[in-house]
Formats: C-alpha cells, sequence, structure tokens
C-alpha cells in the first residue's frame, strides 16, 4: 500500500518542471498521430529545448469509434462483438470481461468447464499480448531481432486460439453463460506444449535483452512513475506493479475462479522503463503458472448452461465489474433500465489512466526516453478512444 | 598500375572514377541483399527469395523502382543545399575507395598521406548529412543533422587516435607500406585494444545500429533523409552502404594485414576481411537495441577518447623503449 | 488495517455534517460492484475527492449519465477504489440538465416540463487539483455530454473533434430511426 | 578494499559485464542463425484453415433436402450487431412454411461474432471457409448466400408442394372416410369410385 500520498504533491512537480533556467530557443514538435512509434495513432505534442522535453500534451481520440454510444442503440448480445475491439490485443481478456459483467447482472451460473476454459484463453491472451508488447518496445529502442522471436512465439499462442475460436485477434468467444465452442484433448496438447516451449524461449529473451547493457542503459531509470504519480493518475497494471504496489484485480477482487490459483504478483521497487518490462516478463511466466494448473484441473462437463436463457433483459440497477488486462484494470460499468438495451456502457479501460501520466512522467527526459517511456507503458490506442 | 596502362592524368582519373563508380554500385547492390539475407537468417526469416536466384537480383530490381519514384522537393526547403545534400554525402566515398592497395599491386592512388586523406574525406561526409537535414525544413531531419555532426566529432576522435598507433607501429601513413608491414602478423595482434576501438568507432562513424542515432527511424523517423525520395534517397543508400565497405577496408588495411594471407590470391584476402567485418557489423546491427544520444556521446568523450589517448601513449612509450 | 479504520472515521464526520448521504437505493457489493454509494452535493465533491485522496484511494473513473428524459438531471459519477483489496465507493453528483449543442431536428423529447426541476448547479467543481486523473476524465464528460467543471486547467475536447458542434453521448444525439431494418441502417 | 580501488574494480565489473551481455545477446542470435527459418511462403504453400475457423456466413446444404432451410424468420438480422444480413422471404405457392426468396449477406461490416449462427432455428447457417477475398468495389463484398441454392430450391420446392398436395389429399381422404363411417354406402361408392381413377 502507497504511503499517505500528499494532495498536490503532483502539481508541484509540474511547477517546477520547467526548470528555473532561461529558455533560450524552444520549440514544439508534432510527434505522432503518424509516427513510427507511436503505437496506433498517439499524438505527443513535444515542447523542446533541443531535445530536452520541457512540456508533453497528448492528443487522443484519432481512434475514436464510439463504442459506448453504439452500446446506447444495441441489445446486451449485439454489443459482445465491440467488446475485442476496445482492446485488439487482448481482446479475449475484454469478451469475457464483458460476458461476466452482464452474467453478473442477470444473475446466470456458468458451468466449470467453460470457467476453466475461460481462464486458460485469458491468460494466453494475456502471454499473447505481452509478448506484443516485448517486441515493440525492443523495435521502439531500436533492437530489431527480438520482435520477431516475441512474435514466433505469439503465433503460436495465436494457433492456438484460432483453432479453437476461429479467430485470431477479435475474438467473440464468450457468450453470456459460457462459451461458443467447447476445446478438445488437441486443445489441451497444444497449450501444455505452448508453456513448455515457452519456458525454453524465456532464457533466450533474458540472454538477449534484459542482460544486455545497451538496453539496461536505456531503461533504468528512465520515465519513473513512482506511487504517487501513480495514485494521483489512476495507472494501474504492470506500470503500478513497478512502482512497488501489488495491486492485480485477480487477487484484490477475484472474478471467474481466479481464486483457485496459485500465482505471485511480480512486483519492482523503482518504478522505470526497466522495472515495467521485469514485471511484465515475470507476468508472463505467472500466466504460464495459471494455465498449467487450469489444464491440469479442467473438468468434463458442459460449456453453457443446460437451460440457456434467450432473452437478456437485466433489472434496472447499476454494476461495475473489474478485470485484470494485459494492461491494467479494465472496468466496465453497466446501467441498465430494465430494458433490453443497455442504458449506458462506460468502459474505464487502463491505458487512458495510464497515458493520462505523461505530463507527469515525460518532461525533463529526451526524444529517445520518451519513446522509451510511451513504449514502456504499453498503450494501446484504440483502447484509450473507444 | 593504371599510371602505366594510361599515362594520361585525365584518362587515368576518369576510369579509375568509373571503375570505383561500378564497384561502389555493385557492392551496395550486394550489401544490401546481404544484410536482407542476413537480417532474415538471424530473424529465423527467408528475405528476399523471388527476383533472381535467392533474391539476388532484389536490390536491383528496388533500385530501378526507386529509379522511377518521383523526386520531391519539400516547399521552403533551401534547395541548393537540399540538392546538393546527397551528392556531397557520396562524392567523398569515391575518392576514398580509391586510396586503399588491394592487392599488392592492385591500388589506384598511392599517396605517402594516404591514411589522412582517407580520414579527411570520411570528415567531408558529415557536412552533407548536415546539408541535407538543415536544407529539409524539417524538425526530425534537422534533429538527426545535429546528432551526426555531434556524433561525428566525438568517433572521429577516437578512430584517427587508434589509427595513431598504427602509424607508429608502421612508421608510415602511406597504407601500401602499412600493409606490407604486416605481412608476418597482422597489427591485431599488437594493437588489439586499438582494433577494438576503430570497430566501435568505424560502426559509429557509419550511422550503424547501435549506433544509427542520426536516423534512428522508431524516434526521428529516418532522421536527416526523412525528406528524400526516389533516387535521392539511394544515393544516401548507397553512400551508407559505401561508407560500410571504406570503414572495413581501413580496418583491413590497418589492423588485419590488408591483402596478406596464405594460399590465396591478395585480393581474394582482402575482401574476405572487409566483408567479413561488414557482416560483423550486421550481425551487430540485428543484435543489439539502440543507444541513447547522450549515452552515446558520454561513451564517447569518457570511455573510448582516454582508452584510446592511453593506447596511443601506451604504444609510443614501448615503441620508444623496445625499438632502439 | 488503520486505513479502514480512518475513513469510515472521515465518511462518518462527512455523513454527520451532511456533507453526503446514502444514496436510498444504495446496493451491496455482490450486486453492483460497489462497497459504498454516496449522493454528494456539487459544491462538496472536492473536498469528498481530498478525503479519498489522503485515505490512499485512487480515483478510477468519473462518468456521467444523461437523466434528461427520466429525471431532468445529469449524473456525474465518480468512482473511487483502494489500491488493496477492492473498496469502492461511488459518489454521484447530479448536476442540471445541458442542453444540447445543437439539437436536430428529429429530437424526440420525453421530457414534460410538468413539474419545476429541483434547482440543481449548472457545473460541478473540477477535482482535477486533487486527482490529476480526473483531468482527462473530466475532459471527456465536457466532450461527449457538454458538462462543464469549474476551475478546470484545460477544458477542452479530448477524443471528439476540436470544431464538433455536438456532444456525441447525450442521449438525443445520433438517434437512427429503424437502424436495425438492414440495409442502411448503419446507423451509429 | 579504499573506496577507490573498490570503484575501479566496480567500474571493471560493469565494462566487463556489459561486454559479456553483448557477447551473450550475439550468441543468440548466432545461434538463431542456424536454426531453420518459420516463414510460410504464403501463397505458394497455403496453411490449413482451422477447425473453427470464422469467415462470412454460409447456408448449410442439408442431405436429405439438398437445399438449405432457411425460413426467413429474421432472428439473424435482427440481432445482427452490424446489420450486414437482409432476407426476404414469403411463402411459395402450396407450402405452408416460409422460404428466404433473398439472402444478402454484406461481408464488408461483418465482424464474425457468430450471433447468427447462434439464433438460427433451423441451424442453416454455418461459416465459409474463403479467406482471401479481395475486390476494388464495397459492393462486391455483398455475397447472394443463394445462388448456389437456386436449381436445388426449385426441385425442392416442387417435390415439397407434391409432398403437400399429397399429404393434402391423403388429409382429405381421411376426412372424407372420416365422414364416411357415418354414411357407409356412400363410402363405399367413393372408395370405387377411387380405384377406378
Amino acid at each position: 500500500m502507497p504511503t499517505r500520498a500528499k494532495a498536490g504533491a503532483v502539481s508541484e512537480r509540474q511547477h517546477s518542471k520547467l526548470g528555473d533556467a532561461p529558455l533560450p530557443e524552444t520549440y514544439h514538435l508534432n510527434m505522432g498521430p503518424q509516427h513510427p512509434s507511436m503505437h496506433g495513432v498517439l499524438r505527443l505534442v513535444l515542447h523542446l529545448d533541443g531535445e530536452r522535453i520541457l512540456d508533453v500534451d497528448p492528443v487522443i481520440g484519432y481512434a475514436h469509434r464510439a463504442h459506448e454510444k453504439m452500446a446506447e442503440h444495441r441489445n446486451y448480445l449485439m454489443f459482445l462483438p465491440n467488446t475485442s475491439r476496445v482492446d485488439y490485443l487482448s481482446g479475449m481478456i475484454y469478451n469475457l470481461a464483458y460476458c461476466q459483467a452482464v452474467e453478473k447482472m442477470l444473475e446466470i451460473e456458468v458451468p466449470e468447464r467453460a470457467e476453466y476454459i475461460r481462464v486458460i484463453c485469458s491468460e494466453l491472451n494475456r502471454i499473447s499480448s505481452h509478448l506484443l508488447w516485448f517486441g515493440t518496445f525492443l523495435l521502439d529502442i531500436g533492437g530489431i531481432t527480438p520482435f520477431l522471436y516475441a512474435f514466433d512465439d505469439r503465433e503460436q499462442i495465436l494457433e492456438i486460439l484460432d483453432r479453437v475460436t476461429g479467430s485470431r485477434l477479435t475474438y467473440c468467444y464468450g457468450r453470456f453463460g459460457g462459451l461458443t465452442e467447447d476445446v478438445d484433448t488437441t486443445f489441451l496438447d497444444q497449450t501444455r506444449a505452448f508453456v513448455k516451449r515457452l519456458r525454453e524461449r524465456l532464457p533466450e529473451y533474458h540472454a538477449l535483452v534484459t542482460g544486455n547493457v545497451i538496453f539496461r542503459g536505456r531503461c533504468e531509470g528512465v520515465g519513473v512513475i513512482d506511487q504517487h504519480v501513480a495514485l494521483a493518475y489512476g495507472v494501474t497494471g504492470p506500470c503500478l506493479r513497478a512502482a512497488g504496489i501489488a495491486f492485480d484485480v485477480r487477487r484484490a477482487e477475484p472474478y471467474g475462479i481466479y481464486d483457485r490459483f496459485e500465482f505471485d504478483i511480480p512486483t519492482e521497487q523503482s518504478g522505470d522503463a526497466l522495472a515495467r518490462y521485469k514485471v511484465r516478463v515475470a507476468e508472463i511466466e505467472q500466466s504460464l503458472r495459471i494455465i498449467e494448473q487450469a489444464v491440469a484441473q479442467i473438468p468434463d462437463g458442459p460449456i453453457m448452461p443446460d437451460k440457456p436463457k434467450k432473452r437478456f433483459k437485466p433489472a434496472a440497477g447499476e454494476l461495475y465489474f473489474a478485470v485484470e488486462s494485459a494492461r491494467g484494470q479494465f472496468g466496465i460499468y453497466i446501467v441498465s433500465d430494465g430494458s433490453e438495451i443497455p442504458f449506458r456502457i462506460k468502459l474505464r479501460t487502463p491505458s487512458f489512466s495510464n497515458l493520462a501520466a505523461m505530463p507527469a512522467v515525460l518532461p525533463q527526459t529526451t526524444i529517445a526516453d520518451t519513446i522509451a517511456i510511451v513504449g514502456s507503458i504499453d498503450v494501446v490506442i484504440p483502447e484509450i478512444d473507444r | 598500375m593504371f599510371n602505366q596502362l594510361f599515362g594520361n592524368i585525365w584518362l587515368v582519373t576518369l576510369a579509375s572514377g568509373a571503375v570505383i563508380m561500378g564497384f561502389l554500385t555493385v557492392n551496395a547492390l550486394f550489401l544490401v541483399w546481404l544484410e536482407r539475407k542476413l537480417s532474415a537468417r538471424f530473424q529465423r526469416r527467408l528475405g528476399p527469395t523471388e527476383v533472381g536466384f535467392a533474391g539476388t537480383l532484389q536490390t536491383l530490381a528496388d533500385a530501378v523502382k526507386l529509379l522511377g519514384k518521383q523526386l520531391i522537393t519539400p516547399r521552403n526547403a533551401d534547395k541548393p543545399l537540399y540538392h546538393l545534400a546527397p551528392v556531397i554525402v557520396f562524392m567523398p566515398v569515391v575518392v576514398g575507395v580509391s586510396l586503399f592497395p588491394i592487392d599488392r599491386q592492385l591500388m589506384f592512388v598511392d599517396l605517402n598521406v594516404g591514411l589522412v586523406l582517407v580520414f579527411a574525406f570520411a570528415g567531408i561526409g558529415f557536412i552533407g548529412i548536415f546539408m541535407a537535414g538543415w536544407g529539409s525544413n524539417n524538425k526530425y531531419a534537422l534533429l538527426g543533422a545535429m546528432r551526426a555532426v555531434a556524433q561525428n566529432i566525438a568517433y572521429e576522435i577516437p578512430l584517427i587516435l587508434s589509427a595513431l598507433s598504427v602509424t607508429l607501429l608502421a612508421r608510415s601513413m602511406k597504407l601500401s607500406a602499412i600493409v606490407e608491414a604486416q605481412s608476418t602478423l597482422p597489427y591485431l595482434l599488437f594493437q588489439p585494444l586499438g582494433a577494438a576501438i576503430y570497430l566501435i568507432g568505424a560502426v559509429a562513424e557509419t550511422n550503424r545500429a547501435p549506433f544509427d542515432i542520426p536516423e534512428a527511424e522508431s524516434e526521428l523517423v529516418a532522421g536527416f533523409h526523412s525528406e528524400y525520395s526516389g533516387m535521392r534517397f539511394a544515393v544516401f543508400f548507397l553512400a551508407e552502404y559505401s561508407n560500410m565497405a571504406i570503414v572495413s577496408m581501413v580496418a583491413t588495411t590497418l589492423f588485419l594485414g590488408g591483402y596478406h594471407g596464405p594460399w590465396l590470391p591478395g585480393y581474394v584476402w582482402f575482401f574476405i576481411k572487409v566483408y567479413g567485418l561488414i557482416s560483423l557489423m550486421m550481425w551487430f546491427r540485428w543484435t543489439f537495441p539502440r543507444l541513447r544520444f547522450d549515452q552515446l556521446m558520454s561513451f564517447a568523450w569518457t570511455v573510448l577518447v582516454p582508452l584510446s589517448l592511453a593506447n596511443l601513449m601506451g604504444t609510443a612509450v614501448v615503441l620508444k623503449v623496445f625499438r632502439r | 488495517m488503520s486505513g479502514d479504520a480512518k475513513i469510515s472515521a472521515v465518511l462518518e464526520t462527512l455523513l454527520a455534517a451532511k456533507l453526503v448521504q446514502q444514496d436510498e437505493q444504495g446496493v451491496g457489493y455482490a450486486k453492483s460492484g460497489m462497497h459504498h454509494e454516496l449522493l454528494c452535493p456539487a459544491e462538496a465533491i472536492r473536498a469528498a475527492a481530498t478525503v479519498y485522496r489522503e485515505a490512499g484511494f485512487f480515483l478510477e473513473m468519473v462518468t456521467c449519465l444523461d437523466l434528461r428524459e427520466t429525471a431532468r438531471r445529469m449524473r456525474l459519477v465518480y468512482t473511487f477504489n483502494r489500491l488493496g483489496p477492492a473498496e469502492r465507493h461511488r459518489l454521484f453528483v447530479d448536476l442540471a440538465e445541458v442542453k444540447p449543442f445543437e439539437p436536430s431536428p428529429n429530437v424526440k423529447s420525453n421530457a414534460t416540463p410538468a413539474t419545476d426541476p429541483p434547482a440543481l448547479p449548472q457545473c460541478a467543481p473540477s477535482i482535477s487539483s486533487v486527482y490529476p486523473a480526473a483531468d482527462w476524465f473530466e475532459r471527456e464528460i465536457f466532450d461527449m455530454f457538454g458538462v462543464q467543471f469549474s476551475e478546470h486547467p484545460n477544458l477542452k475536447r479530448l477524443l471528439l473533434p476540436e470544431d464538433a458542434d455536438f456532444h456525441a453521448l447525450l442521449r438525443d444525439f445520433g438517434r437512427v430511426e429503424d437502424a436495425d431494418q438492414g440495409e442502411g441502417g448503419r446507423g451509429v | 578494499m579504499t573506496a577507490t580501488t573498490r570503484a575501479k574494480t566496480n567500474y571493471l565489473v560493469t565494462v566487463l559485464g556489459g561486454l559479456f551481455s553483448l557477447l551473450a545477446g550475439m550468441l543468440i542470435t548466432l545461434r538463431n542463425l542456424f536454426r531453420r527459418p518459420v516463414t510460410e511462403q504464403y501463397p505458394k504453400s497455403k496453411p490449413a484453415l482451422s477447425k473453427n475457423f470464422r469467415s462470412a456466413i454460409a447456408l448449410v446444404r442439408f442431405e436429405e433436402t439438398q437445399t438449405h432451410d432457411c425460413v426467413a424468420c429474421m432472428q439473424c438480422v435482427q440481432i445482427c450487431p452490424s446489420f450486414c444480413i437482409a432476407i426476404e422471404g414469403d411463402k411459395p405457392e402450396g407450402l405452408k412454411r416460409k422460404r428466404a426468396t433473398e439472402f444478402h449477406v454484406d461481408y464488408a461490416l461483418c465482424s464474425v461474432c457468430g450471433l447468427c449462427i447462434d439464433v438460427c432455428p433451423t441451424n442453416t447457417l454455418k461459416y465459409s471457409r474463403v479467406y482471401d477475398q479481395v475486390a476494388y468495389r464495397r459492393d462486391a463484398f455483398v455475397y447472394d448466400l443463394l445462388t448456389e441454392f437456386r436449381d436445388a430450391e426449385v426441385a425442392y420446392l416442387e417435390k415439397a408442394r407434391q409432398e403437400a398436395a399429397a399429404k393434402e389429399a391423403a388429409k382429405q381422404a381421411a376426412a372424407a372416410a372420416r365422414a364416411n363411417k357415418d354414411t357407409a354406402p356412400a363410402a363405399a361408392n367413393a372408395s370405387k369410385e377411387l380405384e377406378n381413377d
């Protein structure tokens, strides 16, 4: 738990960030929306003195697709395919989170087997998201080869999930009460084989990247998000855990059957880019642990309730449901007016808050650091814009 | 050699220029192919396979495509600088190549200040890079140009200092004399530190990863050549790969004994060494992430410069003591 | 944990001071994912946010509900949570209804001006000085609902284009009739 | 150990450790240089589609009828989040059940969520196995799912009509027979007439 945060600690920081020295010649630089390492369409308006950043104004909204507005014009079921497109890198987690939220509203019981499959698929999805992040982060700081190694491993996950869900990226696998397809023994064998494979590959990653002196130089002490900043901006996920706070929704308010699995919450103390890197790589290992347990324990049985409901009409009321996505706490706030169409669905996406902290982190760094920092907090722009 | 053939200095110059241009073009085409193939295999891909055997003609096809591309000049660019920059970047390379002894009898020009001339011409290229960055009227390009100049100044010093140690050993700045002095043992064995410093400096001089700061594509988009298209862009590329060849030729001449080697003819040894070094540089590029600009500079000024100075002093002292 | 005692003490104080009051239809965590639901007057929201901030809560989300059709008001929803075992507090702030930027001709307003709406404030004070996280959330609400926040340092549109002349999440915006009728029904 | 020597050792450790880490990385890439590439040469060698591969929807051809079984109930049209299905249907002459006469899917809008397949009461929707649709115009993605069923549909309707007629006749006959129970002689005559026919 963080120590008592001082109100206004951050605003003091903001005041001092311009420094006392008079500014000679400064200029603005538009980084993005089209830029090789802005991960989609993020635009950072940098106020620069040479290569030193004085101030930053993130501009978002280029990928705004009005998901929340769409939700007001569709019934609960019809919003399903939207969910995996909010954050296309952890589409499975988002899709299942929405299912779980609506199930909670409708009080639908999910069969055991479906719960286990959900956990396996979510964790596979989390690993694939982290692997993609690993690759693109290295790409951002100039290492091209690790990107392809990570994508090779990620491809295995995509194939496993493609075989059962039929999609590679924007899964629409969950249904209220269960899933669309059951898994078979081949799926479980493939998953086991993947766990084994990735365990063998991780040491290679460490030798190629984690230990690399250039990589460490680029990341150590760069872009520190400390506990105060994290608390003030609502930073969650690996960025928060890298600041030393062991907060994980899977532990804080266990959903699904996450309370049945043993896993650690990896944390680091320094809060810099390297800490975030280490936390994510450690999380891959923890996800492998969860998958291993789930694959070993998965029971036989149905994947949908015996009598699935046909009309989904929750009683009037409100629900906030949170899960741990690959990037942090993803929350769904559903307001129902008792009809078949949601009154309002608000998606609380982790990258929104994580990116909002950038004005507190980026000043007094350099352009190269900006790339490393934005890369290390792992933003997914469509998720921010929704 | 050419002197005997022609006798007319203009004809000689013209012919040498043509041969060197031809060599540089083929060299760049080959190196681009090699880089793409090597990087692919490092990354467990296949690389180009379609055009020609194993994709060997792919770069030729790309060059033809680049020739056909529209040449775009940005509005508000400083036009003279913008247009002249690719030429200035490329021309010193042509002169540079002509100075190396490729074999015992194969050498375009043999000057007694050859080594100095090589570094002098290498320095000119950066003026072209700065012109390109300044003339483009683009902030990214300007940042890249500024980085390039700072980096060049920082890394030329250790580069030249380590080369100086070799001239102390060889007692000459004539490249052919330096190579002849290594007929028994290459200077790599006497100057391991100098060779290592030279290698690092050479990678930095050619703006290659992990020192590709001026064109860092993930930071500055493409740095100084952001605004260049078509053949102008290709000339920058040509210059980059030719520069790789030149720094490798210097390294071969100074540390690896040039054309000396058993069994095979001299020029074969020379090119084996040169392309071996180039492959090593490619291996670096496809393994390491990029340094940050300030780390790069502090590495040059706090590690490489003192080390190369120490190396030079040590060499001088040892020579004074042991060599009569 | 002493923090728990502290927050409950603070909340009790607040309750006693009539700053906040338990919402009449407050429901339990199992049903709504919320531990506490409180209705807070607009002028007290910054004080309440400070209390949460001092108690180590983080701002999870701020959003808005357009209740103009039924209750003739806008409702801000603030969610605070702990970075530990979940303890989620939800604060409602009711505001007067906003007028649509430029009502489209096909607006159907069900609101009947039979009774005068209760006197509600037009805007809420920004809590971005307490929680910088609120900066973007409030900008988004301004962008999507047209709700103003006083003393916000940078209240401009966040997601929609700067020159947009609408607030997209108001319930009378973008209502396409017969949106589900197949062709041409791409609607929203 | 004095502070200076410790600093020197630390410096050496850092430098040598850094060098070693670079060499370790180079070893990894070198090792991968000699591994088999993982590239799939896509148009030359096509990987098998996965078991549950999702693509544009198609109609199932049933074994016994040799045609689809879309009864134009419009459930898929209503559930489709992308509003990409358009169906028309009516009752063919002499049949009690509705049949689809038009079935268009705009695959450019489809998000392959599978909700239509879930709700189909006659299980006549499935995913097709096409994956490489390319076109220059958007309307090229509007698929007419009934094209391949036109002939089979005619034959099926003919058969169904006959069956329905036969059923109708049998029903009438049965009704007549029931009526004849009361008036036996008339029934006998009727049956005689039927036999003569």
